[in-house]
């Protein structure tokens, strides 16, 4: 493992991208901040622009409007990005399939690294991701 | 007096003001709960009555149902102890209500919410934009209307089949 | 051995860059982990012992990472900003003194010359122009207002930062640091061998400069309560928001540097810079004092919440400026009686 | 527009927003001069959707209109359809339904109130508050199973019991949230740098409370003493003894006030059903394939965010014709543009959160409007123009 690899998983920067979720995931990522959960234990610092981020946290169905926001959030991050879809609706639409304005998931519209299932996901669940997700990404 | 004598009385009075010819339906299911229909002519005269007389000051929001035949606009109103829902038709080809906006200053952003999605046209509407619609959405185009399903929706508004590949 | 060497030495390894950078992300670390601490959380833990190792591997990551420059920025400016804001703190540490590789007991700076008090006040300033013309250079709405803000609030706290970093220097009689500290060590021996009234009106007063000094010095950090210009709720990262890439490293660095240049700043001024009783070497001595320095600062900027612009200037200028004039006139009166 | 101003744009992603929305400010230097809401950017079509799916499906997509407020909506729709059924649910039903619907209050509140927190850069109190949060998502859990969207009503009564051997230990928990909630108010009411940030800020008065229909607790923090669970008993409201609090400021600090003590007054109410809850069934059966008779309802609840109103006309199909939601924040978007024009830049995110937005509810029915072009002409200053470009990219 290189110096840089080893930097880039015990450094990852989070931002957090809500494409049309119901909230509950958004206050779950929200929550892996806090002190029960505290994501800076792993370095995992939540970032405001995507200029410092590396890896960008979905959650929602992405409706009609939002898909090209999101895309333009993720041309706006730096190389290496890695993308973690969080909920059911960020995975396949979950119960919004079939809703005349959404996407179905997140990688309809930007490729995924990681996908955490739940409705939604317990904070620790979305640790887990973004944690398995640079042990696996490659290095 | 109990909460429905009053709830019925009110109705009563509203009656009395728009006449009773005009007042096409009007019921009281249940205490607190009221549903009043007049013509869309009658609309903002039953409207100034209920705020100003009735003390009916909070507009909770508008909703436009297609029932088939036509545009049903209903505006639900509220004070203590009772929600009353004044219900007006439009049909189709001229789907022109007044705007209740001058009336209830809390309605601007509700009218402009039934003009996209059920081309409700709100007349004289201080701000009536197309502001919720997106630019590239087409015109005249309003998908809670029963004509549209959600796959003939996706049809014509990206022309291809979008999303989830059945 | 010829003395060049000895300079080179101290210059590239130590006390300079190497020894620089290593602490500076020392200090980032103790500020982070403190700030966790108080907030009931535990901060970096899994790099290295107790997380020691994140702010090395952040600033790894971010060199590593790919370099964007907005289409619509201004190349130059925006390329010149992060190397100066790096280089400008690393320069001011130069003449703060530390250690001296030629005597293990001695703590003479790297580069020491009279006057250099106000070349590091300059530099300090110098930097908000260049935080300034940085977030105006990148061309986002975000980083013209975090600049805007930025030099709003240099008005507002540089004319304090420097009235109270003179008033050590009215009483050592010069503008060396080196010389400050050396005062410093004197006049407190004698002030243990023979207290007196005015030794100790003395001691509050510089206590009172070394308070307003540490809010300055937030506001210069632009740590909570003034982290006004980088607000991140507000306007995202303010001026920053457009950096990434080896950019953001080296803003990230110069603002460690920063760090460790006002909590060293604070222990030459007011705390009697590296000197300590004997057999500790000065380094040992400048490590914990300076430590005790960012606890300080780290503990008060977790403690409030954000000011807004204008209560801050109006704050600074009603209670601060006043308080600082008061507080070096009372030296200056202080040291005819000393 | 002047030489002086420019346009900010707030979202759709921005830190001071967990969720996607866009706000357009006209700032003069620091201040703000007007402001546009978009919203529409979490559309998802659900009226639509209901209309297509039968009553039990919709349980579920009802309930994921927001899962801040997913309980809220879920006994909204609930009382909707039973009304049209004429269905009268088992008592024991009620009184778990309310003591789900005030632990969400709870939960709600206490996370408006960190997020408020974070906006005006007091993030340790955040991190504190959320700890404290962390008692309630417990005592969630253990009540409905899951953290967040609880699927506790379902059509004709609640789909899980609460056993009487955990009552003392809701008990201690319910007493933990109040105590810490008071610890809350007292820094809220007394820590200066909050002070500064809250007290005058974001200010509407009762005539315009009023006049734009605010509604729950931000009209409540105006002095508008409206509260569906006093105005419209349901459920069993009407037995409980509870206080409605209201404010004369109408400013953030207001808020603040309202809410943290709607919180204490929450974690009463859990208690109070905890002593008085009668034993029984706790549903009536429903089948998924049941049809729901002609007629039409109209259903009123007191969310956390203020009145949420659903409406159901049926057809006599096992699907609803018509179904409309109106969520608490719509109401109050009007609001809070009054609060915000002659505002600080800096005071936008707590103005904003002042309200306790929640664009997910709202935006149901709601499309976007991106009308950048617009923006373009009405900039002149060259350097802004550029902003905007890139903005675009």
């Amino acid at each position: 493992m290189s110096l840089v690899t080893w930097a880039r998983t015990r450094s990852p920067w989070l931002i957090h991208f809500n494409a049309g979720a119901c909230n509950a995931c958004d206050i779950e990522v929200v929550a892996a901040l806090t002190p029960r959960y505290d994501i800076e234990r792993f370095g995992a610092v939540i970032k405001g622009t995507p200029r410092h981020a590396d890896v960008m946290v979905v959650s929602g169905s992405v409706p009609r409007k939002i898909r090209d926001r999101l895309k333009r959030i993720y041309e706006q991050m730096p190389e290496p990005k890695f993308v973690v879809a969080v909920g059911s609706c960020a995975i396949s639409g979950g119960v919004f399939q079939d809703c005349y304005n959404v996407m179905e998931g997140v990688d309809k519209v930007i490729p995924v690294d990681a996908y955490v299932p739940g409705c939604p996901p317990k904070p620790e669940a979305i640790l887990d991701g973004v944690v398995k997700l640079l042990m696996s990404a490659g290095y | 007096m109990s909460v429905l004598e009053e709830n019925n009385k009110t109705v009563e009075r509203l009656t009395e003001h728009i006449g009773k010819k005009d007042v096409l339906e009007a019921t009281v299911p249940r205490e607190r709960r009221a549903f009043v229909r007049v013509p869309k002519e009658r609309l903002l005269e039953a409207a100034a009555f209920l705020h100003d007389k009735e003390n009916l000051k909070h507009v909770t929001t508008i909703t436009a149902v297609d029932t088939g035949e036509d545009l049903q606009v209903i505006y639900h109103l509220r004070k203590k102890d009772l929600s009353l829902s004044l219900k007006v038709n439009t049909p189709y080809d001229d789907p022109k209500v007044p705007s209740i906006t001058g009336v209830y200053n809390g309605a601007a952003l509700y009218e402009r919410e039934v003009y996209d999605l059920m081309g409700v046209v709100p007349e004289d509407h201080p701000d009536l934009r197309r502001l919720i619609l997106a630019d590239e959405w087409p015109e005249g185009v309003f998908p809670l209307r029963k004509e549209w399903d959600v796959k003939s929706l996706r049809k014509r508004v990206d022309g291809e089949e979008w999303g989830r590949n059945e | 051995m010829s003395n060049l060497a000895v300079t080179a030495i101290e210059v590239l390894i130590f006390p300079g860059i190497l020894f620089l950078t290593s602490y500076a992300l020392y200090c980032n670390w103790i500020n982070r982990k403190f700030a966790a601490r108080l907030q009931n959380r535990i901060g970096p833990l899994h790099t290295g012992w107790n997380g020691i190792l994140q702010p090395f591997a952040d600033v790894i990551k971010l060199l590593a990472n790919e370099d964007i420059t907005p289409a619509s920025a201004n190349k130059t400016l925006f390329l010149l900003t992060p190397i100066i804001i790096f280089a400008l703190p690393l320069a001011a540490l130069f003449v703060i003194p530390i250690q001296s590789l030629s005597n293990l007991w001695s703590y003479a700076p790297v580069a020491a010359f009279e006057g250099d008090l106000i070349v590091v006040l300059f530099l300090l300033t110098i930097m908000i122009l260049f935080i300034f013309l940085g977030g105006w250079s990148s061309a986002s709405r975000f980083g013209a207002v975090g600049a805007e803000r930025a030099a709003l609030m240099m008005i507002a706290y540089e004319i304090p930062l420097g009235l109270v970093a003179i008033s050590p220097a009215i009483m050592a009689g010069s503008m060396s640091l080196n010389k400050i500290v050396e005062w410093e060590v004197s006049s407190f021996a004698n002030f243990l061998a023979a207290p007196s009234l005015p030794g100790i009106l003395l001691g509050v007063t510089l206590l009172i400069g070394a308070g307003i000094y540490v809010i300055c010095l937030l506001a210069e950090l632009e740590m909570r309560p003034f982290d006004i210009s980088e607000a991140e709720t507000e306007i995202v990262h303010g001026w920053q928001v457009e950096y990434s890439g080896k950019k953001l490293a080296l803003l990230h660095l110069g603002h460690e540097f920063k760090l460790v240049l006002a909590a060293a700043l604070l222990t030459s001024l007011f705390l009697g810079g590296p000197a300590g009783p004997w057999p500790i070497p000065p380094i040992v001595w400048f490590v914990a004092k300076t430590t005790v320095c960012v606890f300080i600062l780290s503990n008060l900027s977790v403690l409030f919440a954000r000011f807004r612009i204008d209560q801050m200037l109006s704050w600074a200028w009603k209670y601060l400026v006043p308080l600082a004039v008061l507080q070096v006139m009372a030296v200056i009166v202080l040291s005819g009686v000393i | 527009m002047s030489e002086r101003e420019y346009i900010i744009p707030i979202g759709p992603q921005h830190p001071a927003l967990k969720e996607p929305e866009n706000f357009l400010f006209k700032v003069d230097g620091e201040i703000v001069v007007d402001v546009e809401p978009r919203i529409g950017y979490n559309h998802r079509g659900i009226e639509k959707a209901m209309e297509s799916r039968t009553y039990i499906q919709n349980l579920y997509i009802v309930e994921r209109v927001c899962g801040i407020c997913s309980n809220a909506h879920q006994t909204a729709y609930t009382q909707c359809v039973e009304e049209v059924l004429g269905m009268e649910i088992p008592e024991r039903s009620k009184y778990i339904r309310v003591f789900v619907q005030e632990l969400e209050r709870i939960h709600s509140h206490l996370l408006w109130l960190g997020v408020a927190a974070h906006e005006i850069g007091f993030d340790t109190l955040f991190y504190y508050i959320w700890r404290d949060r962390e008692v309630v998502m417990d005592l969630l859990e253990m009540v409905s199973g899951n953290r967040c969207n609880y699927a506790m009503p379902t059509i004709g009564g609640v789909r899980r019991d609460i056993s009487k051997e955990n009552f003392p230990m809701y008990h201690k928990m319910l007493d933990t949230l109040h105590e810490r909630t008071l610890y809350y108010l007292g820094v809220c009411a007394s820590e200066k740098t909050i002070l500064e940030r809250a007290a005058g800020v974001g200010v509407t008065s009762k005539a315009d409370a009023i006049r734009l229909s605010a509604a729950g607790p931000t009209a409540r923090a105006s002095g508008v003493e409206s509260d569906i669970r006093k105005d419209s008993p349901y459920l069993i409201y009407d037995e409980i003894p509870f206080k409605m609090y209201t404010e004369t400021g109408g400013d953030v600090l207001s808020n603040v006030l309202v809410r943290v003590n709607e919180t204490m007054e929450a974690a009463k109410i859990c208690k109070w059903v905890l002593d008085n809850i009668p034993d029984g069934p706790i549903k009536e059966k429903f089948s998924p394939m049941s049809r729901v008779p002609e007629g039409e309802a109209v259903s009123l609840v007191e969310a956390q965010r203020g009145e949420l109103i659903h409406y159901l006309q049926s057809r006599g199909e096992n699907k609803p014709y018509r179904y409309k939601i109106r969520a608490p924040t719509l109401g109050n978007i009007l609001t809070v543009i009054e609060k915000l024009k002659g505002g600080y830049i800096a005071d936008i995110p707590i103005v904003l959160a002042g309200i306790d937005p929640c664009f997910s509810c709202t935006d149901r029915m709601v499309f976007v409007d991106e009308g950048k072009d617009r923006m373009w002409d009405m900039n002149g200053d060259q350097l802004r123009r550029y902003g905007i470009r890139w903005y675009e990219k």
